[in-house]
Order: C-alpha cells, then sequence, then structure tokens
C-alpha cells in the first residue's frame, strides 16, 4: 500500500517536475574563501557543488561569493544576491556571527536559508523561523557531546579553553551541560590568537586530569603545536572543528591520540557515505571534510526537495524540506521541530593513518539523537 | 630689490586658477558627482534594481563617514589612523538603542533609566553626542603629540574601542550585533531602500555644506592657518590646540553619524567598523578622492565601492589591484581623483 | 624717561652644560628702536625664543606692559601686544597676503570660534589686513600667493602680519637677512617710520642698518650682554671691538 | 611561583620575537623618517620562503637562511621601486603607500600560495622542552627564539656602537644632511638599511612561523604591536625598542593571565573571564595611551 503511495506520488511529481523544471532554482552561497579559515569555506563548496554535478540537474545554478569571514560583507552579499540576483535559497555561511548578520534578515523577506555549518543558539531557539534550516548541528551539539563521553570516561578534573568570543562562551557552556560537573578552569582567549604559552602554562600549573578545547581553524593548530613541546602530558579533547583532516595533517603527530566529536566520519559504515568520500577524493584529490560532508548534505537535502517542488511554492518547498528524504552520508538524518538535526554524536580519535600521516577513525557513538535544548524556545 | 629673488615672481604652474563659481570645471565637476549620486539610484529604483539603490547608499555613508575625516586629515592636518573609532561608535550607538528598544530594557538603569529607541532622531542626536565626547578626550590626549606619535595614538585609542567592542559580551562581542528592524523615522517608511538613501543623500549634502561653511568662517581660516603654519598662528595670539581639538570632534561627529547609519543600512553592526582596516580604508577614499578637497571623498567613495563592486565581480584578488590603483594615486597622482578631474585646488 | 614696555630682568637658560643665556638685563621703551647685536651663536635665537614663549627660562623675569608673562605660551603673550617677525620667513606658503594678514586681524578680534561668516565677506577682517599692508606698501600684492613673493616682499608682510596685531612690541628677528641693498634700505625706511608707534626690539646682523636705526644697543657674547648704549657708545666700546673683530685681529 | 616565573618568561619571548620587529622599523624611522606599515609584509614574506624552502630541501636551517635572504631581497626592490620616493613626502603619503603594499603583498601572496596556511615546525633538534633550574619544564625553542633575539640586539649594539655602517646610521639619525656632506652615498645607505630591517623581520616570521601558522595577514597583528613598541620606545630609537618590547611582551602575558583572576575575586568566574580579558587585550594599549599623555615623545627619544 505504501509503496503504491509513492509511486502514485512520484508520478505525480514527474508531472509537476516539467513544470517545475522550466524555472531556473538559483542558489547563493555566501562562504569564507579567504583568509585563516577559508580551508572550510572551500571545503563546504566543494562537496555542496560535488552533490549538485552528481545529480545532474543543469536547471540549478549556484552562485558562490567570498565573505572573508567579515559580517558586514556577508550581510551586503545576501542583499545582492536578493535584491540583484533574486536567488531562491541562500546557504554557505561557516561562522555563527556571520550567520547572525544575514539569516534572520533573509528568512524574513522569503528567502529560504539553509545552513551547512554554524548553528548559533539564538536561531535554533527565539529567532528560529519557517525558512530557516539547519543542515549541520546546533552550535552545543559537539561540545555536549564531548561532555557526555568524557563524563563517561570517568574524567573528573577537566580544564576548559575557548576563544573569548560568543561561540567560545557557548561551547563551554555546552561541555558543561552535559558534563554535569564540576571543572578546574576556564580559559578565554582573544579570537584569532597565535600563541598560546600562556594558557599552556596556566594548564600546567593546574591539576587538571584532561584538556578540553574549542580553537577552531588556525587557531587550533597553533595551539596543538605549541602544546606538543610544552611537556605537558595530559589527555586532549575537543570537537572535530579542531581536528578536521586538514588541521590534523598541519598539526602532525602532535594531535595523534586526540579524541574529538563529529557528527560525521569518513569511514562511517554507510553506502551514501562510500559513495560521498569516493567521488569527493576522486573529484578534488583530497580527503573530505565535515565542512565537505554537511555541504554535501546540504546540497542533496535541497535536490530532494526540488523533486517535489518548487521554492517559488513556498509552503510546498517547505514541506519537502522538512521530510529530508535524501540519503544522508550521517546514515540517519532527521529535523527537529525547530528545523535543526537530530542525530548521533559520534567520536573519533586521531590515529597514525596507512601513509604515516594522522587521520581520524572512528571510536564509538558519544550521544545518540541528540537534540540541541534551545527548540522549546522555538515557536513557528 | 634683489635682482635673483625676482625669479620666483614668475607664474608658477599650478598655482592659482580663476576664482572659482558653480560653472566653472570645478563647479560642473562637484555638481555632475552629486547630481549622478542622486539621479542614478533614483533611476535604478523605479527600474526596480533595489540592490543598486542600496549600493548607492552605502556610498554615500562611506563618503560621509570620510567627508569627517577629511575635515581632520585634509583641512586640519591631523592625520588620525583611528577613525574607525567614531564609524563604529555611532554604529553601536544605533545597534545598541534599537537591540534595548526591541527587547523594552533601559540602556543604562542607574542612575537614571535612560531607555532604548527606535526612533533614528534620538540615536543620531546621541550618536553625534557621544562621538563628540569621545573625541573630545582623545583628541585632547593625542593633540599633545604630533607627526607619528599622533598617528599611532589615534590607532591605539581606536585598537582599545575594538578590543572593548570584541571581547565584551553584553551586545555580541566578536559576533556583532543586528538591527533586526530598521530604526524608524515620523512620517516616512524607512524600510523603503529609496527612503533610506534620500536620508543619507541629505546627511551627505549636509555635511558637505557646513564642511564647506566653516571652512570658510573665522574657524576654518585659523584651522587653515594651524594646519599649514602652527607657529603663526601662535604668533599671531590663536592658540592652535583648542582649534584642532574642535575640528577634531565635529570631524568625529560627522564620521559618527555616518557610522550610525551605515549601521541601519547594512542591519547589523560589528568590531570590524572598528578595526584599524577600517580606518585605513577611510583614509583610501580621501586620499583616492584628493586630500582637502571638499568633494574629494565623495569621489573617493564612488572609485572604492565601483572597484570593490566591479572588480570584486571578476576576481578574489580585487584587493591586490586597489593596491596597485592607491599606490599609483600616492605616487604620481597626489590631488587623487578631483585633482584630475576637476584641477588642483587653490585657496583665495 | 617713560616706564619701559617690555623688560627682561635677570633671563638664564641653560642646555645641558651650555649657558645660553646668562643673565640678560635689558628694557624697551616706548618709540625706540633697541637693537640687540652680537656674533654668531652669542644665544640670539634662544634668548627671542624665551621672549617670544617658545622657550621657558630656567630663571629671570619677562615683564610686558606691567605683566608678568614669563610663563605664558605663545599665543598668550601675543595676545598681550607682543608681535614678532621670523628669521626664516614663517607666512604660510598657499595663502594669499590678504590671507596671512587676516589671520592676525582675527586674533587681534579675538573671535576664532566663528563657524558660520566667511572672512571672505567680512569686512571687519578686510579692512585692518588692507590697511597694515597699505603701511607697508604692499597694498598690490594682496591677492598673490605668499610662494610668488620674492624675499623681500615676504619680510614685509611679516611685519604687516604682526602691526595688524596692534601690538605694543615689535620683535623683529633679523629683518634684512637676505635681501638685497635696495630692500633693505626700503624696509630701514619703513621701520625707521615706525618706531613712534610702536617700540621695536631689533635683532639684526646687517650693522649699517643697526647703527643708523638704532636708539640703544644691546651686544650679546656668549649668552650675557656685554655693553649696552647708544652707537656711538658701542662704536667705542673696546670689549665689543674685541668681540666682534678681536678674532680677526688674533 | 612557578607560574609567574614561566609567564615572564614568556613575556620575554614575546618581547625579544617584538624586538626583531621594531628594531627595522624604528632604524628605518630613526634614519629615513619613513613609517613603514608594509613591515609586517616581510615577516610574512620571511615565513613564507622559510616554510617552502624547508619543505623543499627538508632543512629548517637552510629555509631560515633563505626565509632571512628572501626577505632582504624583497625589502631591497621595494625600497629601490617605491619606498625611496616616499622620503621626502609627508607621513600621511607614507602610511597609505605603504598600507598599499600590504595589500599588494597579502593579495598577491594568496594568489601564488593559496589562502590555505602553510605549516612548518622546528627542527627535531629543537623541538621538545627542557628542565630549567627551579624544575621549570619549558620549551626548547622559544628558549632559542630568546637567544636569537639577544644575540641580535647584542650585534646590533656592536653595529651600531663599533662599525662604519653604524657610523654612518647614526650620523642620518642626528642630521640627515651632514651624512650628503660627508660623502656617503645615501641612496646605498638607506637601501641597506631599510633591507636590514626587512630580513630581521624576516627572521622573526620564519622563528615564529615555526611556531605558530604561516599564513596571509599573519604580519598584521605583530605589525601593530611594534608600532606600539617602538612609540613607546620613542621613534628612531633602538634602546627604546629593546625596552618597549620587553614592556609590552611582559605586561601583555602578565595581564592575560592574571587580569581574570584579579576580577574572579569580585565577580563571578564567566563575568571576570570577559571583563578580564577584554581589559587584557587593551592593556597594552591603554599603556601607550597613558605614556605618550606624559611622555609625548616616547620613553628614549632618539632625536629630538
Amino acid at each position: 500500500m505504501k509503496k503504491l503511495a509513492s509511486v502514485g506520488l512520484g508520478l505525480l511529481m514527474t508531472t509537476a517536475m516539467a513544470a517545475v523544471q522550466a524555472e531556473e532554482v538559483k542558489i547563493g552561497m555566501i562562504t569564507t574563501l579567504s583568509g585563516g579559515g577559508s580551508h572550510l569555506g572551500v571545503d563546504v563548496r566543494d562537496g555542496f557543488m560535488l552533490a549538485i554535478e552528481r545529480s545532474g540537474r543543469d536547471d540549478v545554478k549556484v552562485l558562490i561569493q567570498d565573505d572573508a569571514n567579515r559580517p558586514d560583507l556577508a550581510r551586503s552579499l545576501s542583499n545582492e544576491f536578493m535584491q540583484r540576483d533574486n536567488v531562491d535559497i541562500l546557504t554557505g555561511i561557516i561562522w555563527s556571527n556571520l550567520a547572525m548578520a544575514v539569516v534572520p534578515a533573509a528568512v524574513r523577506q522569503g528567502t529560504f536559508y539553509l545552513s551547512p555549518n554554524a548553528g548559533p543558539s539564538d536561531l535554533a531557539g527565539r529567532m528560529c523561523h519557517e525558512n530557516y534550516f539547519n543542515v549541520a548541528y546546533q552550535n552545543d551539539n559537539l561540545h555536549g557531546g564531548m561532555g557526555a563521553y568524557m563524563r563517561e570516561q570517568g574524567f573528573e578534573r577537566p580544564i576548559l579553553m575557548a576563544p573569548n568570543y560568543p561561540a567560545g562562551t557557548d561551547a563551554l557552556a555546552g561541555f558543561k551541560h552535559l558534563y554535569e560537573g564540576e571543572v578546574v578552569d576556564e580559559l578565554y582567549t582573544q579570537m584569532g590568537q597565535t600563541d598560546y604559552a600562556a594558557e599552556i602554562a596556566q594548564i600546567r600549573a593546574s591539576d587538571a586530569d584532561s584538556l578540553f578545547f574549542f580553537l577552531p581553524g588556525g587557531m587550533g593548530i597553533s595551539f596543538m603545536k605549541q602544546w606538543e613541546n610544552s611537556g605537558v602530558d595530559l589527555p586532549v579533547f575537543g570537537a572535530a572543528f579542531s581536528f578536521d583532516e586538514t588541521i590534523i595533517q598541519a598539526v602532525g603527530s602532535a594531535a595523534i591520540g586526540a579524541m574529538n566529536t563529529s557528527l560525521w566520519a569518513y569511514d562511517l559504515d554507510n553506502e551514501a557515505n562510500h559513495a560521498f568520500v569516493e567521488g569527493f577524493r576522486e573529484a578534488y584529490d583530497r580527503m573530505p571534510t565535515l565542512y565537505a560532508a554537511q555541504g554535501y548534505d546540504t546540497a542533496n537535502l535541497i535536490i530532494s526537495a526540488l523533486e517535489k517542488a518548487h521554492p517559488s511554492d513556498q509552503d510546498a518547498f517547505r514541506e519537502a524540506l522538512r521530510e529530508a528524504d535524501f540519503d544522508s552520508v550521517r546514515g540517519k538524518f532527521r529535523f527537529g521541530p525547530n528545523q535543526h538535526p537530530i542525530q548521533d554524536i559520534l567520536v573519533r580519535e586521531v590515529v597514525e593513518g596507512d601513509n604515516g600521516q594522522p587521520t581520524n577513525r572512528l571510536v564509538g557513538i558519544a550521544v545518540e539523537d541528540i537534540q540541541d535544548i534551545y527548540y522549546e524556545q522555538c515557536q513557528m | 630689490m634683489n635682482k635673483s629673488n625676482t625669479s620666483t615672481l614668475a607664474p608658477q604652474p599650478g598655482l592659482p586658477t580663476p576664482a572659482a563659481s558653480w560653472y566653472d570645471r570645478k563647479g560642473l565637476v562637484q555638481i555632475g558627482l552629486l547630481a549622478f549620486l542622486l539621479l542614478a539610484p533614483l533611476a535604478l529604483y523605479f527600474l526596480g534594481h533595489i540592490y543598486y539603490v542600496n549600493l548607492a547608499s552605502r556610498i554615500t555613508l562611506i563618503a560621509m563617514a570620510a567627508v569627517g575625516l577629511n575635515l581632520a586629515i585634509g583641512y586640519g592636518g591631523m592625520v588620525s589612523f583611528g577613525h574607525a573609532a567614531y564609524f563604529g561608535l555611532g554604529g553601536y550607538v544605533a545597534g545598541i538603542s534599537a537591540y534595548h528598544a526591541f527587547d523594552f530594557t533601559p540602556v543604562i538603569g542607574w542612575p537614571i533609566a535612560i531607555p532604548g529607541s527606535d526612533s533614528m532622531l534620538v540615536i543620531w542626536l546621541a550618536a553625534i553626542l557621544l562621538c563628540g565626547l569621545l573625541a573630545l578626550v582623545i583628541g585632547a590626549i593625542s593633540l599633545r603629540t604630533t607627526g607619528v606619535y599622533f598617528i599611532m595614538i589615534t590607532l591605539a585609542f581606536a585598537q582599545m574601542m575594538y578590543y572593548f567592542a570584541n571581547s565584551w559580551p553584553t551586545y555580541g562581542g566578536e559576533d556583532g550585533l543586528p538591527i533586526f528592524l530598521r530604526n524608524g523615522l515620523p512620517w516616512v517608511d524607512t524600510n523603503d531602500a529609496l527612503t533610506f538613501f534620500l536620508i543619507c543623500f541629505g546627511g551627505l549634502v549636509l555635511s558637505l555644506a557646513i564642511t564647506s561653511r566653516i571652512m570658510k568662517s573665522r574657524f576654518g581660516a585659523a584651522l587653515t592657518m594651524a594646519r599649514l603654519n602652527d607657529t603663526r598662528l601662535a604668533t599671531a595670539g590663536v592658540s592652535p590646540y583648542p582649534i584642532r581639538l574642535v575640528a577634531f570632534v565635529i570631524s568625529a561627529m560627522i564620521t559618527g553619524l555616518a557610522g550610525a547609519l551605515y549601521a541601519d543600512l547594512n542591519g547589523f553592526v560589528s568590531p570590524s567598523m572598528l578595526s584599524w582596516h577600517m580606518s585605513g580604508e577611510l583614509m583610501v577614499i580621501v586620499i583616492l578622492g584628493g586630500v582637502g578637497r571638499l568633494y574629494g571623498p565623495l569621489a573617493g567613495a564612488l572609485l572604492f565601492v565601483m572597484m570593490e563592486t566591479l572588480l570584486g565581480g571578476m576576481t578574489e584578488y580585487w584587493q591586490l589591484f586597489l593596491g596597485l590603483v592607491l599606490l599609483f594615486v600616492v605616487l604620481f597622482a597626489k590631488h587623487g581623483v578631483m585633482g584630475w578631474l576637476a584641477g588642483r585646488e587653490r585657496h583665495e | 624717561m617713560n616706564e619701559a614696555v617690555l623688560e627682561l630682568a635677570n633671563l638664564n637658560k641653560r642646555f645641558g652644560a651650555l649657558q645660553a643665556t646668562r643673565d640678560v638685563s635689558l628694557d624697551l621703551r616706548p618709540g625706540e628702536i633697541h637693537a640687540l647685536i652680537g656674533p654668531n651663536g652669542a644665544g640670539k635665537s634662544t634668548l627671542i625664543g624665551q621672549i617670544a614663549g617658545s622657550l621657558k627660562p630656567d630663571s629671570g623675569r619677562i615683564v610686558l606692559a606691567g605683566e608678568d608673562i614669563t610663563s605664558l605660551k605663545v599665543a598668550q603673550r601675543a595676545r598681550l601686544g607682543l608681535g614678532r617677525s621670523f628669521q626664516v620667513s614663517s607666512l604660510a606658503e598657499p595663502l594669499s597676503v590678504k590671507r596671512n594678514v587676516m589671520i592676525a586681524v582675527q586674533a587681534l578680534q579675538g573671535h576664532s570660534f566663528r563657524f558660520w561668516k566667511p572672512v571672505q565677506r567680512d569686512d571687519s577682517l578686510l579692512v585692518p589686513a588692507l590697511e597694515a599692508l597699505e603701511r607697508m606698501s604692499l597694498t598690490h600684492r594682496a591677492d598673490t600667493q605668499v610662494a610668488e613673493l620674492s624675499h623681500g616682499e615676504r619680510r614685509q608682510v611679516e611685519v604687516a602680519c604682526a602691526l595688524a596685531l596692534k601690538p605694543r612690541v615689535l620683535l623683529l628677528d633679523e629683518p634684512m637677512a637676505g635681501l638685497g641693498p635696495e630692500g633693505t634700505a626700503h624696509l630701514t625706511e619703513l621701520l625707521d617710520a615706525l618706531r613712534h608707534e610702536v617700540p621695536i626690539l631689533l635683532i639684526e646682523h646687517d650693522m649699517d642698518a643697526v647703527f643708523r636705526l638704532a636708539d640703544r644697543i644691546s651686544v650679546l657674547v656668549s649668552g650675557g650682554v656685554i655693553a649696552q648704549g647708544d652707537s656711538a657708545a658701542i662704536r667705542a666700546n673696546p670689549q665689543v671691538r674685541e668681540a666682534y673683530l678681536g678674532e680677526a685681529a688674533c | 611561583m612557578t607560574l609567574f616565573i614561566e609567564q615572564l618568561i614568556n613575556g620575554l619571548q614575546l618581547g625579544t620575537m617584538l624586538f626583531l620587529m621594531a628594531s627595522g622599523l624604528t632604524l628605518v624611522f630613526g634614519v629615513m623618517g619613513l613609517i613603514n606599515l608594509a613591515h609586517g609584509s616581510f615577516y610574512m614574506v620571511g615565513a613564507y620562503a622559510t616554510a617552502l624552502v624547508t619543505a623543499a630541501t627538508g632543512s629548517f636551517f637552510v629555509g631560515l637562511a633563505a626565509g632571512i635572504a628572501v626577505a632582504a631581497a624583497v625589502g631591497a626592490l621595494v625600497e629601490l621601486i617605491v619606498i625611496r620616493r616616499l622620503y621626502h613626502r609627508p607621513h600621511l603619503d607614507q602610511v597609505l603607500a605603504t598600507f598599499a603594499l600590504i595589500l599588494i603583498f597579502s593579495e598577491g601572496t594568496r594568489w601564488i600560495f593559496g589562502s590555505s596556511p602553510l605549516w612548518l615546525n622546528p627542527p627535531a633538534m629543537l623541538s621538545g622542552s627542557v628542565t630549567l633550574p627551579g624544575g621549570l619544564r619549558y620549551p626548547i625553542y622559544r628558549l632559542v627564539i630568546i637567544a636569537v633575539g639577544v644575540a641580535v640586539a647584542v650585534g646590533m649594539y656592536f653595529l651600531i656602537t663599533r662599525t662604519r655602517l653604524g657610523m654612518r646610521i647614526r650620523a642620518g639619525e642626528s642630521d640627515r644632511e651632514m651624512i650628503g656632506a660627508l660623502g656617503i652615498n645615501i641612496a646605498r645607505l638607506y637601501t641597506l638599511v631599510f633591507a636590514m630591517g626587512a630580513a630581521l623581520a624576516g627572521l622573526a616570521g620564519a622563528l615564529v612561523g615555526a611556531l605558530q601558522s604561516v599564513q596571509v595577514g599573519m604580519g598584521e597583528p605583530v605589525l601593530i604591536l611594534a608600532f606600539v613598541v617602538i612609540v613607546i620606545g620613542g621613534i628612531g630609537s633602538i634602546k627604546g625598542a629593546l625596552y618597549g618590547a620587553i614592556l609590552v611582551g611582559v605586561v601583555d602575558t602578565l595581564g592575560r593571565v592574571f587580569l581574570p583572576g584579579f576580577f574572579r575575586q569580585f565577580m563571578s568566574p564567566s563575568e571576570a573571564a570577559g571583563v578580564g580579558s577584554a581589559i587584557a587585550a587593551m592593556l597594552i594599549y591603554i599603556m601607550m595611551a597613558a605614556i605618550l599623555a606624559f611622555k609625548p615623545k616616547g620613553l628614549f627619544a632618539a632625536n629630538e
């Protein structure tokens, strides 16, 4: 019965699609392609474009612009996309602060926004919107997952470190929420800091039994290199943002042994993921990262919804997105009521790979079906 | 009279040109620039290109901020490398006021409760006053120094503001502060792109008029003398310090007002408005247009934003070309776009 | 004898080991030209700096028209009636002659914080400025840029600027320097006529001009005043002769 | 107590690194009267050259030598093409022209090498840590940076006081007209001094690049700090640069570590962290403004 219905639906869809396809779909991608954090944007873009190419749809036009990690520039690019190019969907933003600058205004002007990275709590809670979908994570997820994992592993005196900016304080709050215990100390570094000698000395002087840190992009690399030479010997934990493939290649052997939480791993065993990892390596000649996976999923979600409706039919398209009817590289993926993912948080360990270079290996699951804590504040 | 000196009596190239009036080359160029800035967005608005109207608002506001800076650098000879402090403060005044108006919380609860406001008039007034106050403090200390020290101490104060905004969590810190609803004015709809552009345009024209009028006044005469030769001014019995300080404050007020409008245009304010790159860009605009030229900032902002839009559309590396153009202008075309379009400036 | 308009009492100024001003006392009386001469390195510039206010004396007093101005700044002294010209011309070159003089008139009126009325149309500035220029017979150059003036004309503009301040005292620092014989003669004539209006403290190298103009002469050597008197007395003074000629003699 | 001592050494290490940057900057200002914002670009150039050559040859020391050489060469080239046209220009022109150079260098580097950071590791023999007297473990590489900084400072002292070049530099600082009169080839002296400053910046970039990362724009934060240093020390004074660098390094490091703890005594931990780091980030600028308010020419004003 169910099967029949879906065939019927499929037939309906094909006729509808003929009408839909005549009309081009424009997607505006604003992402970070220059500056210190540029490999995140490059990976999101490459993952996204891989999925678009594979779909074989030539009626989907993707316009890409570099926001240089500047909120004001991102904001004006979004206006450019909406007002000049009349895009149907916006996506691509890496950083929470840029998302906060762009998303609230964009979705209120009737444009869809799908986040391939960054999930600030406000957008999950009190400022959620029916046109906003987060295909990546809510910011707390990975940190909270690690908090739960470390508690489970029996660490009692972790010391925490993050940059002194909202995503940093949120990360530590997210960690503490699921760790549920006392922490030795919280160190706040400057945004974009490159020298961590002072913090390492403080960690050395503390009686912590473990270190949890959130230092995205280049900050994490600099820290890990200096950490290695410091002679401090504590187990290191973090979120995947500090341990993506690009970063650990750069850090080298110093990263080995570090545990990190992720929502995806390249050795996660499912068919969509195999196809993605292979295709990505073939197309770009490098290992995909979490960001590439998120970009890939975002594009596939869009395509799955386009099969059902054109974005100009807002209600139908929104409904189609909510169904999340696509094969996620994460294996399982569904949306909560605030249109943020409910998904497993994985634990990975950095190990020495076959070629001697460090790489991430899947260890297990930290938390199953994690959901953010803000959805109750969301009134949609 | 010494004969060997008479050679200096020969006319020197590029010195006085005939008296200025609206229909000479300079007057025509100025009117042309203003007319272009006004008419192009008008036409595009009615053709439905909202984006370009907002782009014109951006040009207008950057030009206005640079008009403020030009008063300090061009007319006052005070090379401020920290005007982003006022641009950003103006922006934060708009952002913070709107934030509290949105939340119905007071900006300051003690000793007297000051409520937030989403009225542009209130915000403008507050931005002008606060920027003036900040410039009074910064200027009072900085103007004790000269030359490179002045450049660097103004930079240091702007960096202080930058780091403060960056790490103070209440208003978003590094993340910046969104303005969800554009602040309003009585009787008009500020959300309409053209209306907002006209407000910005009015601000620019007003700041140009004020600068022009001030520079023709006694105060302007004293400021000019302070720039050209402060010993002469002091010898005449006028202390250069208070003259410079007042000019610095007025300059900051204009830049601050532009900042408040800029935050409303973007619906967003962040520490990047306070960064030293912003200060640098404002200086670049002043010099691209022509230092100490009334309409220089306008010409500079037009060129800058056009380069950003056109070159930025062609290559990710457009700032490389911006650098080359800037280098060329500094080395070989000292008088900027205005010097090239309208001939050299002359003092009567 | 009238009360002195400007009076220096026991000024001392030291730069490290160098005593640049040594116990200098002198005065300037109404209607006179008092010349200050001395060989290079005698400390004339340092002394002028202290009178004008750009340098602070270590000890001693400076009194202008009965008021102690020792601790006042340059601009304050100027407002009290100390007009001066500079050894190296210090006019604003890109501006017109008129504008250079007008700033002095403006200063005299004491209203520099007026932001609205254009100075171009302000006769209360223009008329006195043109008057001062006329006194220096420069009316025809009023609209010329200073950069285009000859050396001599610049000197005259400097004096006109000082005059526009309606000063009680004129401090002229080598006004003849760099002028040809013709220029010197012209300026000498102008200064000669000026003394009855405003007393002049004249620092000058050109001895002919000094002897022609000065009512009194003070001779500064190694920071100290070694002689004071009228032209004849100074010419006859053996110490002065030694200071000026002695070096050549031995 | 060991924490305090370790932080003091950290401050010293930041200070010596800043000295490498600041000494070139202040020399160029002292001798040529030029304010050079592009000094941070030489820092970046040195780091890039070192990273690339190290990757190609496998030897950090060959890379380091190449980094210094390339920075010096680029410095000399920039001086010949652009900088020498700026000596007689107002500071505004110098600021803007060198700002333009920053844009050209940064975007050019990005164009050639891409936006991703390059990675450079200290040589194996310098990695790891040693135990200092008193039981403190400290990274060897950071000690090496301090040693290099001290060596450069001593070298500069001998160069300035004991050599012909030093005499010319001193002559240039006290009287720019005079060195022309002495028959010294000013143009060549200027190129030499500028290249020397660039080489020191390149050395700093290479050393720090191995500790952190090599990326576009890495020179800018350091540049601003170096300016704070030379302004505090008195522009043009090498001695001022040395004291200023150590002062800034130590104050910045100690402020970042101990201010949050100080505020924690009367605030909640997260508030204290926020306020403490906010003030710590502003600390050196506050110090600079305070010093200039009382000594408008810096602590060791050179040519006044």
